[in-house]
Order: C-alpha cells, then structure tokens, then sequence
C-alpha cells in the first residue's frame, strides 16, 4: 500500500473489479486481499482485532467518495512507525488543497511524535483513520490527489 | 500476567501462543510485511505489522515492538528463540517500561553472551571448560600440560588465526619440534611468537543440559539432549534426549556440575548449558539464555511444558515440581524438515508449498507454522517444522521417526525429509553415540558413493 | 510375522500400518473403487482392488480379501474395528487358510458376540450384570427383587417392545398398581401378560476397560475409558481415560472383574469390556473383542502401544510388560472429527475436503486418513479425524484439546469440530463424571437458547 | 473402467488428449488420472507396487496399437475377483475374432476358477495380463472391438 502515481480510471476499475471483489471479500474469511493489474492496484483489508477496527478501510470508501470524474494519481501516506494516530493542527478536511511537506498529522510512539507529512502536494481525498487510533506500519492514514 | 506479546515468528511464535491460550493468556502478535498470511498472526488475539520483510527491520525493530506492546496492553514479552531473545538490551528496555521479559535478567543474557565472561564465570564454579594454559614460558610447562590434560593437544598461536601457528600434538615425542615450528610460524606469519596448549577434543559430542530455575531458588536438571548430528555449519539437524550410551557417572556429574552454574549465575527462568562432550569427560562451552529449538524431545522424556514453566516462572511462581517428581520416559528424537537442498550443501529454499502432508499417529508430535499454500518467505531461517518421535526405547523412536519421515509430503521446495531419512537409517546413527563429526563423514561418504557410481 | 494384510480403511488401516512398519512388518492394503486415491493405499506396500465403493461388495468381501492376502503371501490379516473385525466366521477362514487373524479366537468372537451367551459366560465369572429377575410370578417376589436391588426398578414384558407394558416404579407404594398395569397392557398388546423385572439405572456412565491378554496366561487390564459423551444414536464422540471421579474402591473392584471376565472367557489379545457405570456400582454390557476407536487415550496414559502389542500377541509373543510396570501418566481426551452436522442430527456429510490444516504441538497426536484435497465417499462412516490430547492433568488436557480444535481448520464438508469445542468449554462437562444423559440434555438445553434467542 | 461403447475417433483423441496426458503423468507421482470429456473418457493407471505390474495398462498400449482407422466400440471385460488370471485353452491372439460366450480365460480364486467370458462378439484387440499375473477387483483383462 505504497503511493500509488499511475492515472487510473476509477469509476470503470470501480465497477469492473471493486465491487465482485468487495463481496468476495464480505464472503470469505480473508483479512487482507491485495490485486496487483496492470492498471490498478488494490488492497482489501478487513482489521478482525479489537483495536484499529476500520473495517476494509483502504478500498470501500475510496470506492463510495472518489467522484467518478477524478482522474489524478494518489498518493497513499502510510505510518511508518506503530503507535497512536493524532491529527495536527489545523485540522486537515477532505477536500482540502494540502501543500508540499504539511504536517497532516503524527504518530506517537514511546513518547515520540512522528509526523506524517504531505509529499507531493494536491487534494486530500482520504483519511483513513481517526483521531486516537492504533496504527501498524505500513497503514495508510492519508491519501492525497496529486496535482488536483 | 494479563497479555503476552510474542516478539518472534514461525513455529517457536505457534508454540509460545499454544502455552499462552492453554493458560488462558490472549496473546499479541508482531509480524513482517512477508509474514501477513502466517499461522502465528491469525492464531494470536490481536496483531501487528512491525516492518518489512527483513528481520533487520521487523523482527528485530525494537521500538515497534514495544510500541506495539504498551499500545495492545501487553504486559510481558516472550521472545522465542533468535532475533532478540538473547538481546540484553532488549530485556532492559522491556524492564524500562514496565513489561516483563519472559526470560533471565539482562545481567544474565549479558554475563553469557560473552564468552570470555562465560568462560571466567563457570571456571570460578568449577564447571570444567577445555584445558587451556596461558602462554607457554618453557617447554617443561607445555609438556606438564600436555601431560596432565592427556594427548592430543592444539598449539595456537596467541596472535592467530587461519591456522598459522596452529599444530596438533598426538603424542610426548612430538610435542618440542611442534612448540618450536608453530612458535617460528607465528613469529613469521604474525611478528609475534607467543603460544599456548589447548586440550584437542577430536570428535566430542555436543551434550547440553536442559535447566530451570524460578525466582524462589528452585531449579530443575531435566536431563541432557544430545544434539551431535549438526550440519558442516555446525547448525543441529536431529536432536535426541537421553543422549545414548551415557554412564551414569557421566550423568550425575554432568547434572551437578549445570546446578552448579545456574546457581553461580543466579539464573532464573529456561537455559540450556551446552558441553562438549568426550569419554567420560565434558567441557563447557556456552549457556544460551532462552529457550531452544530443540526443547520438545526434553518436553517429551519429562512430562513436562517448558514454555508454560517460562511464563510462570516469570510471573513469580515457584516451579510446578520439584526435581524428585521427575522420570525419565523413554526415548525422543527431533528431526529438523529445513526448506534446504543437502545435495547442494544445505541451500536455503524459498518458495510456495503446493503440498503439505504432515505425519501422525502414536508417538508423532508435530511443530509446524507451515500449512499447504503458504509461502516461505526468503528473509528469515529455513526451518519449515519439527517432527519430534517418542519412544519407550531408542529403537521404537527411530523407527516412529523414519515412518513419520515417509508419511511426510512436502511440495514445493526441497526439503531435509529424504536425507533425514539416510540418516535414520545409518548404521552409524543408529548405533548411537557418534559425535559431531558424524554428519561431515557421513556426506563424504556419500559423495564417495555417487563419485563411485557415476564412474 | 512375515506379511501383514489390513482388511479395512481409513484411520484405522493407517495405524495397524504404522503399528507394522515400525516394527518392520510389511503390509497388504486393500481397497474399495471409492478408496483409490486413499492415504491407506498409498501407505501400504502394496494394495488390492477387492470391490466397488459398498462395503458389502469391498470391505465385506470376504473371498477377494482371503484371496489378496493368499496371492500377496500375507500370513496375518488385521481386521481393525468395524466391517469383519467381529466376524467369528471371518475370523475361522483365515484359520482354514493358514492365515492368523491378529485377535481373539472364532470361539471367542462368537460367544461375546451374542448378548445372551455373553451375560451367562459373566454371570457364571461373577462379573456384576443389571440386575433382574425371570418372570415375575407374584406381587411379593417383585417386591422382593425390588428391595434388593434398589429403586428404580423397570418392569418389562417378556414378549415386550415399542415401551408396550414397560413401566419404570420409583418406590415401593407403585409396585402393585404399576406391575398389574404393565401386565394387563402387555396382554392387551401382545395376548402375552408375562413381565420380569430389571434395575432401572438412571444416568449411567460408559466406562469400559482396556484389556490384552497374551495366549501365556498374561494379562494386562489398562484401566478404564469414560465414553458418557455419546450422540443421541449412542455413538461415542468423546472419551477420557482415567474417568473422572471415580473412586479407588471403584476402581479396583473393576479391574479385578475385568480380570475374572478374561481368564473366564479365556481371552486372548486385545479387547473392551464395557459397563454401566453408577455410583460405586458397575454392570457389565457387552464386551468388544477388537481394538477400539478410542484405543489411543489408554495409550497415551499408559504410554503402550496396543496395536503393536495385538500383533506380539498374535505371534505367540508374551505382553511386552507386567501389570506392575503400567503407571498412569497424566490424563487423556480424545474428540471424533465426524464430517457431519450437529445442528442437523448430525447428518452425515460426502464431499471434498478444500482445507486440511490440522493441529499439532505439545501433547497432541492426530490419527487421521484425510488431507488437503481428498473426498470423502458417501459409503461408509463419517469419521474425518481423532484429535487425542494429554496433559499432566484433566484440566490441561482440556485446554490443550480446545486450543487444539481451534486451531483444526477443516472445510468442504460441515464437521464436528465447533460442536465438540462447545462441549469441551461447556461447565457441566468440565466438572467431570457426566453421564451418557448428558449430550442429549446438553443438544435440549442448546435448542431451548436457541429457541429463546429467535423468540 | 467398464466396457465404453461409443465410437471414438482414436486417433484424433490420442493426438489431442492422451499424449500430452501421458507425458504430464509420467511427470507426476500419480497413480491414477482420469479424464472424462464428453465423447472420450479415458483413464491412466501406474501400478507402483510390486505384483500385477502393467504400466498404464488402460490407455498407453491401446494408444500405440489400435489403428488409427478403428471406429469401433471397445468392450473391456474386467476381473470381477481377487486372483491369478490364466489364459484358457486355445489361446487367444489378439486381432483374433472372439465370439460371445467364448472363455478367454479365467482369474483363479480360492481354488475356484472363475471364467472370463466375451459379452458381445468382435475382434480382440487388447490383452492385458499375463499369464500367472496376479489381478485385482476391476482389473481389465480384455479389450473387445466389438462389430469388427
């Protein structure tokens, strides 16, 4: 679940992979299912412990809340330390035009924040997960439209 | 103890998490992002990833994994055998913050790690170590060495290595002209003639002494495995407890000498004291501070679980017998399936398991991570499962295991299971005994035995 | 012993296999059409094709199978449990032919095999049967019996059946009112009158004990088994050995019984003998002249290895061991992996199995015929698996068993193992010592949550 | 491995199925592969053990032998018992015309003999045992064309 650059056409990805996958995925006992095509690149992951539970967070709601017109490669920022999630100040909005290098938020561990900060600038499209939150490393927390 | 974090991955993770839940423990796992489909990640209560595929960032990223325990609510950390399980640091940083660490003190990890320390430590309890002199002034002092540690002995340069100023002494008459050529070769080869004798131990087996020990004083000797089938790397391939054809002089000495060090050490928790073994004499040679691999066939002859006396042994209990409750029962062997090609001298195999058949039956304990459709990643140790026989006697484990080793169907890699096979069906292996330089002799003649054929 | 041939299938063919390789013995499979790809073939030295998938056709068939073992030169046949395993007349063709039958005599088989003989043969041996009288022939002698006997006593008809003139009397003022009525029902239905008496044992335990008997007078008794845990149909499902909360007093008052039952039946090899069990009372059932599904839980406990002792047996061998060289170690459960679904009747179920992956580590043996991939015929029964766990203690075997089934991920067909997880965590099993009454109460008590839960 | 009595076109069939088949089970450590297409159906046996060893008895040797002209249905007669299979007197020669009821044979059980009868007349085209070799329950014996 590294940043992914490529133009993708979601809305057709959409109805072509996501949702068969998606109920699949409701079906099986999977935790984590991943798609690697040559156009699209898909993680499913469904997070069965107690804490952390944002269910299939990368896929499904990027499926329901990325317009069908977007067209902009996605960076996906991922934790790369385990600790609790805790959002900067101001606070980032989806929809929001974020710029190179802002703090969008940080990961405490062992009483050391560790900021997670915009690469690329452009659109906040994602936020996957909330304020307080356990994350694991490589969990994605933002994803960003790049160039949007 | 509430919650144990187990800081470790394949069968030794399985085997940690199997004690916990028969305790009733809830278990967090820690895992690669090589290791997400792994058994030990779904058959713990909660997980987390904790780096990438190599160990380097993963297994062994100690702030993630203490991240991940003060996060989860972790209470103690079990950390198996490898990666940090003999990481003094490790352990002081899990004391730092309040986690218990399921195993000795870093005192003690530190005091044995070092083998200088070890060695110093164990000589002041009188735990015999290979007779060694300090630079031999004179030849009078060497032959008076020689002559009470008894022939052969190794000459070794002080500033050697490669073999350079490096002889072997079979008998009295040899021993001026080789003090004096090992001296000049040093002295050309190093700028440095200085020498010292060290007792040759020519084929030793490698004996270890299973240990216990709580914090109330209480230790248990369980009795020694004979671990001397180790592969030209000196990596153990088939394990076996009680070792064969061993006086019982050997043993109560052997047993009284480990009680001994555990207490010189003031050890506390699971340890293994490993000798080498040769005639009725032995020599320490290390004391590694966890549990091993191998502790199943020591687990199997006692009636007892080791892992489950490591937990409660850290939460302060006393141990759950005393040394007269223990009886010897039978014969064990652990034989090691490794994803690894003997015939291309033991290469590592990673890959995709297209089939896994694992044996059963009477005797037959299994532990395993693997499962048909897993993958071996290619970071971590080639060890895929194993395969412990229990018998009421030598014979009827061997023949447990070779029918145990035929009922075995591994597809996708190469594996040890053919060649542990040959081996348990050697006349040498059977015969019991052999010491470490069985293994290399044995796939000499091997390679004999093909060059022959293909001639 | 030269060749042995395994007249059966499934788990059971698989462990006389093992029994004969470990002993060097090598073996005959045969097979039905539907067994082809079976493990039991595999396994085997070499196999025959004796019929079509219905056992009355394969593994009924007496001629192929005489004639596969004539043709393969086997000399011993091993009948395991079920098909002709209590076939006396089976077991006298292998006699005409020169074959040994590794069991008991035709003579033997025969005279267990009928109820009545049976419980004439244990009387005669003052082996304790359910009480009873002959027909009653006035008010006093049933009030009589009654008083000695004990309430509850069953009133029976002679020419009785379908519950037609049963009555089950709880104290002494019903007996005159109850028998009149019994009598004049059983006349109404049958134009026979005619009723007897027997003790009306109320929740009774399975408890059988473990007997091998060699053809030199020695004889081992093995304890006993607790096979309460059975299936409305009164199929086993779970069985312990030791059984719990028995007394010592119980104890050796049944295994000296069981010891006159063999010397009276002359018994040689191994064989069940099965009793109610109530309070400090037992009465014998029926006795099993073959090894039994649940043979393993003695096994682990005594650390013997029946199958292997059948066949020292059957050589003339004398038992391997003396009555005073068995100690009970610890404690033994084994569960019975069915593909069938208990929330249907345990209906049986046929298919194939897409995932095998079965539990392993300290203290648990696996006997299973099944693997990743395999089917499961429609034709025969619907065990898939036998988990057997040991522990130091009843409660550790527990625990070990359900970490055990958690971790058995069979898929394909629906199979026992989270209804025997249920039982295996539910209170009134854990207390121990429950009574065969207890699974059908247990399968009401879940159907009335059940109910409540949809209400 | 009953009698098959469509009319196949063999030698199609073998190009199509049974070479790449053989080759693939020769590859393998299976004893038994069966394919059942709809207007073939063929099955391959390796017999590993010891006795009654005809490798690929079934499938390999009709492959090489039967014409590929032949366009007739073929009758397997098969051991019914457990036995030693002898020829009867006289011999049988396989492109030989065998009529109904003819005793090709017989597999001997227990003492018994038990014939191996032709079922519907034609040419023999498939001897599959040998002489004193011992048979299994299903075993072909014969290979009947029946109507040539």
């Amino acid at each position: 679940m590294q940043s992914e650059d490529r133009e993708i056409d979601v809305h057709g990805e959409i109805e072509r992979l996501v949702r068969p996958l998606l109920q699949a995925f409701d079906d099986s006992d999977l935790t984590r299912l991943s798609v690697d095509e040559e156009e699209f690149g898909l993680e499913i992951v469904r997070r069965s412990r107690p804490i952390g539970a944002v269910e299939r967070a990368v896929a499904a709601e990027p499926a329901q809340q990325i317009p069908a017109a977007a067209r902009h490669p996605m960076d996906v920022l991922a934790a790369d330390v385990v600790g609790i999630f805790h959002g900067s100040r101001p606070e980032a909005v989806v929809g929001q035009t974020v710029t190179e290098s802002r703090e969008l938020g940080y990961v405490e561990a062992l009483g050391i924040r560790n900021p997670v900060r915009v690469g690329r600038g452009g659109r906040l499209a994602e936020i996957f997960v909330s304020e307080g939150e356990p994350v694991d490393y490589g969990q994605p927390l933002f994803g960003i439209e790049v160039g949007a | 103890m509430k919650k144990v974090l187990i800081a470790n991955r394949g069968e030794i993770a399985l085997r940690v998490n199997r004690a916990c839940h028969e305790l009733g423990i809830p278990t967090v796992a820690v895992f690669s992002e090589a290791d997400r489909e792994s058994l030990h990640v779904k058959r713990a209560d909660e997980a987390f990833c904790v780096g990438p595929g190599p160990s380097a960032r993963s297994y062994l990223n100690i702030p993630n994994i203490i991240s991940a325990a003060l996060i989860s609510g972790a209470d103690a950390i079990h950390p198996g055998y490898g990666f940090l399980a003999e990481n003094a640091r490790f352990a002081e940083i899990c004391r730092d913050h309040g986690i218990t660490f399921i195993g000795p003190s870093p005192e003690a990890i530190r005091a044995m790690g070092d083998k200088a320390t070890a060695k110093r430590v164990m000589v002041d309890a009188h735990v015999p170590v290979t007779p060694g002199t300090g630079i031999v002034e004179s030849i009078e002092e060497a032959r008076a060495f020689a002559q009470s540690a008894g022939y052969p002995v190794l000459i070794k340069a002080t500033a050697g290595g490669g073999g350079k100023g490096m002889r072997a002494v079979h008998a009295p008459e040899e021993l001026e002209q080789s003090l004096n050529s090992a001296s000049s070769e040093a002295q050309a080869a190093f700028g440095d003639g200085r020498v010292y004798l060290e007792k040759l131990i020519l084929n030793p087996r490698h004996i270890e002494v299973q240990v216990l020990a709580d914090a109330h004083g209480g230790i248990l000797i369980l009795g020694e495995r004979d671990c001397s089938v180790q592969k030209p790397s000196h990596q153990k391939l088939i394990e076996e407890a009680p070792g064969p054809h061993l006086s019982s002089a050997f043993r109560s000495s052997l047993y009284e000498v480990a009680r001994q060090a555990v207490k010189a050490v003031r050890y506390v928790n699971a340890g293994t004291l490993e000798f080498l073994g040769e005639g009725e004499h032995f020599y320490f040679m290390e004391m590694n501070t966890r549990i091993q691999v191998e502790h199943p066939v020591t687990e199997e002859i006692f009636d007892v679980d080791l892992v489950k006396e490591q937990l409660r042994i850290a939460c302060g209990e006393p141990l759950s017998r005393g040394q007269q409750d223990l009886r010897v029962r039978g014969h064990a062997i652990e034989v090691r399936i490794n994803a690894e090609d003997p015939a291309n001298n033991f290469a590592p195999a990673a890959g995709t398991l297209t089939t896994v058949q694992l044996p059963g039956g009477p005797g037959i304990r299994v532990d395993t991570h693997v499962y048909q459709g897993a993958a071996v990643p290619p970071y971590y140790d080639s060890m895929l499962a194993k395969i412990i026989a229990h018998g009421a006697d030598r014979e009827e484990a061997i023949a447990r295991m070779v029918r145990a080793l035929r009922e075995t169907t591994i597809e996708g890699v190469k594996t040890t299971v053919p060649f542990c096979i040959e081996i348990l069906t050697d006349p040498e292996f059977i015969a019991g005994g052999a010491g470490i330089g069985y293994l290399p002799r044995f796939l000499a003649r091997e390679a004999r035995v093909e060059a022959a054929a293909a001639r």
